[in-house]
């Protein structure tokens, strides 16, 4: 099949001047202010960070293969899922897509030279690499133990581990956030090429504005919200300590003014992604582009109103319980809007299934289940009983690994020619979709059903009932691993085997399309002009090289 | 290993042909809860099921010919629009309006209930009958009476989770929260904590006995005789000297606690209050945050002397001051 | 390219006179702001100083920041700015004020004392 | 790659920055960013901002106590050195504007640093030195002592002295990063890197020194004032 692609869509070499053979040199990547290099930079710091997350999860699920635990001590199983979470929220998913993909490709989407700010952006790579940094030390100097959701007074007065470390790694890290997202807000206002107006805009670039407003809004809380809970520590004053007045869900709610919306910050450009993905591989314009659009922007308003959905249980008034209850089930719609919108764009399209909409296909099915799954934890009655089960880690993994992490190796593999210049084996890539959609739910679909049963998240040890399922699970995730390591294989393999891409292999609208592949420093060769709305496949068919 | 494989084979046995798909019904709104649980996931598998056929069906009946195939222009219908907005919403409605009501229901104890005083520390459940009996890990409680558990905890947040009641709440430090159910069945049931709280969080665990009323009343005459907690309580208000203000008649230095519990008190500082168990806890621990009016503020703080137990008691020996004068009324 | 201004890269000029107006006004702000602490207005205190806050904040966003002679984008994303500050600061005290609701014998008629001691 | 060389030929005034179309863009670009820079410092301070006025509302009496712990006197003269300090640094920005010598530039943006330095002398000097001899600085490290006539409101003032210090701690910090930018500043100006046509960094640090002004404007009466200072208070 990789190859079939590569005899359609040969390409002549046009030229061979591009961003990566610009300039060579250790020194011209780390002092490069090109958004494209800074978004190849981020790609090798976050799939390292994945990597980490990805071994203390194995370890996780080897551990739980036992009622009394097969491989650690409690102890460091707490450290291993603390591990886990802090790693992949704030280290993975959340700079995920935003700092590669959009990094990549939000000037090219809409005709720009380069960001707004392209010195600030590289200073948004620097204080991530640095967060990294303390996050790592945390780690190597034994971990911590609090969960990624550090809550007050465990991880202020209890815990004996480097909480303070990994906190400053997550602020700084959040700093990194904020001004990536103040750059692409400015960016997406100010740099679109003539003719682009915001309803052209390809709809990635309304899923990265919508992100972009939540890094902006939320990030600067959980910032100071650790920075607080850091002075607690180190300073024994009460700030969240109940034996001096102080409030420990105070800190939950702060925490969670910036943790839900970042739920959203991960899926968000996820379906900004699946969005181009469908279009592309269907050969069709999009159904409904304003309602995708809008829906975006919606979520990540209503986003900050429903974070007391995760306190339902924690003493929380049941007046905020109620109020928070409907707040969440509003969420919900736009996320309905888009799914069915997807849906409909496939109708009486042209549609091919090269592995990155097999990735689209599967985004749609696991976040529609995770999605749903999420009604059960707006409704309160039945959150009371499945809140900190298996069934919350079961849904948000629908949605953060079925849902942002799909769109993400998706959106990997629909760009990597742009971003390479060179095809990989796309049977292979096929496999590998096939095998993450496989293992993914064999991982985590017993695990709603252990959660109903009343099994607690965070449990080193529990009792032999809950074994079956758990093994399920376990043997899922060995085959889920397997489907993170191919692609990792043959996408490097293709860096220097794989057969040149062409401007545009998939016959795919966008301006990224239209220049080489890689593309010039500069991006474009001549400005462009925007003449046509996004996603015309039905018209102009000349332009499918 | 092959005990391990045993084990195994007996939960697959288990969870194949035994278990069932939910954990047993015990309490009075576990039924409610799991009819709103299948309800959900009537949805859930019903709209799954609708967006996975939808695009199998699609991606077989619009798979690309031929390499130079047009897709022809896409129609936005508004009607759709408005009909996959408007549907969802209806849903969402019926949902929160059921889970609601149930969970208003969950959070009002009835007043028959009887109160038990439960304290997490790390990695323990401490259990305190109101007549007296306390127990550690373990529960018991007779089948058919309501009870209300009051909850607190001595370091961490911890979380008290009896998944065969479909009940929850979190023991703060500091503060009181509750949580009620009344068993229907009589049986052994898992106590889990279900908020992370440390090394052992895992092994945080207990059983909840329910007992019919006749064996429940041979395990309290069993246990060993002790003062009920509003007894303990009045001992320490004797000892700790609160009684020395406090006088019953209402013309010492302090007010007087009859009666009191249950009743709305304008503070000092104008606010309304409910007199409740974290009301009398403050007024322990931070008298002046919540001294009223017509008193000095003269009181001693009793932090760091009194332990958690004692609290409780104290609180149990001030309720039981509250019911006297309304018994006498 | 989009969403250029009419005034292109030269700013609004702001006259002399206006600034010292607006420092004048914040100086005499500040003072009454400090006078008026030391009378007894019960709760009146609080709505006086921080009505008078908010006004010298408006003072400085408006000319010192020149935010009366910018265009719509500006003055949207500050109110965006503050309308989420409220966002965060209303739903945490919805929970934080209303504690005692559930816990009291009384029920939720405790709502109307709670009113009460909101408004009066 | 031709079309980036001609791009490059063209003649931009100093301080043009390649990505960028014209000079308006950049500017409206630079303002653009600072604006959403300052939305994320609002939210920033507004986590502070929120949980001091939750355990205000929650502990009153302790938070008045510690609120008559502090001096107006400082207080106030702190505010009207930073309005002052506002007023020359749009002044600084005018001269620029209107296409003043360098030297006035300089001359107001030198003033403001004074007004600035002067803030932070007044604090960390009489403010916090005051606070330390008096034992009233939180933490087990700083001696903090609880006084008897607080009572059981003991904790509460102390948590009111930990709002205090952070709060004031933060924006002191915000003020210190402040004086650097005006150093820069200084620096480019007498370096004639600004001109009538181009002045955004001016513009934009303006922006960040008028909003560190504005928190201190609230956090003025929110610490020093607002349980009212008049005996029985």
């Amino acid at each position: 099949m990789s190859t079939a692609i590569a005899d359609v869509h040969h390409d002549p070499v046009e030229s061979n001047v591009n961003y990566l053979n610009a300039s060579y040199g250790i020194k011209s990547w780390l002092f490069t202010v090109d958004h494209k290099r800074i978004g190849l930079m981020y790609l090798a710091v976050i799939t390292f960070m994945f990597t980490i997350g990805g071994v203390a999860a194995t370890l996780m699920r080897l551990n739980l293969i036992e009622p009394q635990g097969a491989l650690v001590e409690p102890e460091t199983y707490n450290k291993l899922f603390s591990t886990h979470g802090i790693i992949m929220v704030f280290f993975f998913l959340v700079p995920s897509i935003p700092a590669t993909l959009g990094n990549f490709l939000i000037p090219l989407m809409i005709g720009a030279r380069d960001v707004a700010f392209p010195k600030l952006n590289l200073l948004s790579w620097y204080l991530f690499v640095t967060g990294c940094c303390f996050a790592m030390f945390a780690i190597l100097s034994g971990g911590v133990d609090t969960g990624w959701t550090f809550y007050p007074p465990y991880s202020s007065l209890y815990s004996h581990t480097p909480v303070v470390i990994m906190a400053l790694g997550v602020f700084i890290a959040g700093f990194s956030s904020i001004l990536t997202g103040v750059n692409f807000v400015v960016t997406i206002h100010k740099m679109r090429a003539p003719g682009m107006t915001w309803f052209r805009l390809p709809l990635f670039i309304w899923a990265m504005y919508a992100t972009s407003l939540i890094f902006i809004l939320g990030t600067p809380v959980i910032a100071i919200t650790l920075f607080l809970l850091g002075l607690e520590r180190l300073f024994h004053v009460g700030i969240f300590d109940p034996a001096i007045g102080g409030d420990p869900l105070l800190f939950q709610h702060m925490f969670w003014f910036y943790s839900h919306p970042a739920v959203y910050i991960m899926i968000l450009p996820s379906m900004g992604v699946v969005s181009e993905l469908i279009t592309a591989f269907s050969r069709k314009k999009i159904f409904g582009y304003s309602f995708i659009a809008f829906s975006s922007l919606a979520i990540a308003v209503i986003s900050f109103i429903v974070w007391g959905h995760h306190m339902f249980v924690t003493g929380q008034s049941v007046y905020a319980g109620l109020v928070f209850s409907v707040l969440s089930f509003i969420v919900a719609i736009p996320s309905a809007i888009k799914v069915f919108n997807w849906t409909a764009t496939l109708y009486k399209g042209s549609i091919s299934y090269e592995a990155p909409m097999l990735y689209a296909l599967g985004f749609i099915g696991l976040f529609t289940i995770g999605g749903l799954t999420g009604l059960f934890l707006a409704s309160l009655a039945t959150d009371v009983h499945l809140n900190g089960t298996y069934f919350v880690v079961a849904h948000f993994h629908y949605i953060m690994v079925g849902g942002a992490l799909m769109g993400y190796l998706g959106g990997i593999h629909f760009w990597w020619p742009k971003i390479t210049g060179r095809l990989y084996p796309d049977m292979w890539a096929r496999i590998a979709a096939a095998v993450v959609f496989i293992g993914f739910n064999l991982t985590f679909f017993p695990q709603f059903v252990v959660g109903y049963w009343g099994m607690p998240r965070r449990y080193a040890v529990y009792p032999a009932e809950f074994q079956f399922l758990n093994i399920m699970s376990s043997a899922g995730a060995s085959v889920l691993a397997v489907g993170y390591v191919i692609p990792l294989i043959y996408l490097t393999w293709s860096m220097r085997y794989g057969p040149p891409a062409g401007r545009n292999p998939w016959g795919a609208k966008g301006l990224e399309w239209t220049t080489l592949s890689p593309p010039p420093t500069e991006n474009f060769d001549v400005p462009p002009i925007v003449t046509e709305d996004a996603y015309n496949y039905a018209h102009a068919e000349a332009s499918h090289v | 290993m092959i005990g391990l494989a045993q084990i195994g084979l007996h939960n697959a046995a288990a969870a194949l042909g035994l278990m069932p798909f939910a954990p047993p019904d015990a309490s009075s709104i576990a039924g409610d809860v799991d009819r709103l649980y299948y309800l959900l996931t009537g949805i859930t598998v019903f709209f799954s099921v609708l967006i996975f056929s939808i695009i199998f069906y699609f991606m077989i009946k619009y798979r690309r010919r031929s390499e130079d195939e047009v897709a022809p222009e896409t129609h936005t219908s508004m009607a759709l629009e408005l009909t996959w907005t408007i549907i969802p919403s209806l849903i969402c409605v019926v949902l929160f309006v059921w889970a609601s009501a149930l969970y208003v229901q969950e959070s009002r104890p009835p007043a028959s209930a009887t109160e038990i005083f439960a304290i997490g520390k790390q990695w323990m459940w401490h259990l305190q009958h109101p007549e007296g009996p306390r127990e550690i890990n373990e529960l018991h409680v007779p089948v058919g009476v309501p009870v209300k558990i009051t909850l607190t905890s001595q370091d961490v947040i911890h979380d008290f989770f009896v998944p065969a009641f479909r009940v929850k709440k979190d023991a703060l430090p500091g503060r009181y929260t509750s949580l009620w159910f009344d068993p229907t069945e009589v049986g052994k049931y898992h106590l889990f904590c279900a908020q992370y709280c440390g090394t052992n969080h895992g092994d945080m665990t207990g059983w909840i006995y329910v007992m019919s009323p006749k064996d429940y009343a041979a395990w309290l005459a069993n246990g060993e005789k002790t003062e009920s907690m509003a007894q303990q309580g009045e001992h320490l208000f004797t000892q700790y000297g609160c009684i020395e203000c406090h006088v019953a008649s209402g013309s010492g230095r302090g007010p007087s606690l009859v009666g009191l519990y249950g009743q709305p008190e304008k503070l000092a500082s104008g606010e309304m209050r409910v007199v409740d168990e974290t009301l009398i806890r403050q007024a322990i621990l931070v008298p002046n945050s919540v001294h009223v009016p017509s008193y000095q503020p003269i009181m001693p703080t009793y932090q760091g002397q009194l332990t958690e137990e004692q609290i409780l008691d104290l609180i149990a020996y001030v309720k039981s001051l509250g019911s006297q004068e309304r018994n006498g009324k | 390219m989009s969403d250029h201004t009419e005034q292109g890269a030269h700013g609004h000029v702001v006259p002399v006179g206006v600034y010292v107006a607006v420092f004048l006004a914040l100086m005499c702000l500040t003072a009454l702001t400090t006078g008026v602490a030391y009378l007894d207005l019960g709760k009146w205190n609080t709505v006086a100083a921080l009505t008078i806050a908010v006004i010298k904040m408006l003072l400085v966003v408006l000319f010192f920041m020149h935010v009366k002679y910018a265009h719509g984008l500006t003055k949207v994303v500050i109110i965006a700015g503050f309308f989420w500050l409220g966002i965060m600061i209303t739903l945490s005290l919805s929970d934080e004020l209303t504690r005692g609701w559930e816990m009291n014998p009384a029920g939720w008629t405790s709502v109307i004392p709670f009113l009460h001691h909101l408004f009066f | 790659m031709s079309e980036m060389a001609a791009h490059n030929a063209h003649a931009h005034p100093p301080g043009f920055a390649h990505q960028f179309e014209d000079a308006a863009q950049q500017k409206e670009a630079g303002t653009l960013g600072m604006w959403a820079f300052l939305v994320t410092e609002i939210l920033f301070f507004g986590g502070m901002f929120t949980a001091y006025i939750v355990y205000r509302s929650l502990h009153l009496p302790g938070f008045i106590i510690g609120s008559h712990l502090l001096l107006v006197k400082f207080g106030a003269t702190n505010t009207a050195v930073l309005i002052c300090s506002s007023l020359t640094m749009a002044l600084a920005i005018r001269s620029a504007q209107t296409g003043k010598s360098k030297g006035t530039i300089i001359w107001w943006l030198v003033l403001t640093m004074i007004l600035g330095a002067a803030f932070l002398a007044l604090k960390f000097t009489f403010e916090w030195r005051t606070d330390y001899l008096e034992h009233t600085v939180p933490g087990a490290f700083f001696g903090f002592e609880y006084r008897p006539e607080w009572g059981a409101n003991a904790p509460y003032v102390q948590m009111f002295m930990c709002f205090y210090f952070f709060m004031t701690g933060l924006h002191a910090l915000h003020m210190v990063v402040g004086l650097g930018i005006l150093t820069v500043l200084v620096i480019m100006t007498a370096r004639g890197k600004f001109s009538s046509e181009y002045y955004t960094p001016l513009e934009i640090s303006g922006l960040y020194w008028h909003f560190v002004d504005i928190v201190w404007i609230f956090l003025f009466p929110l610490l020093y004032l607002i349980g009212g200072r008049y005996s029985g208070s």
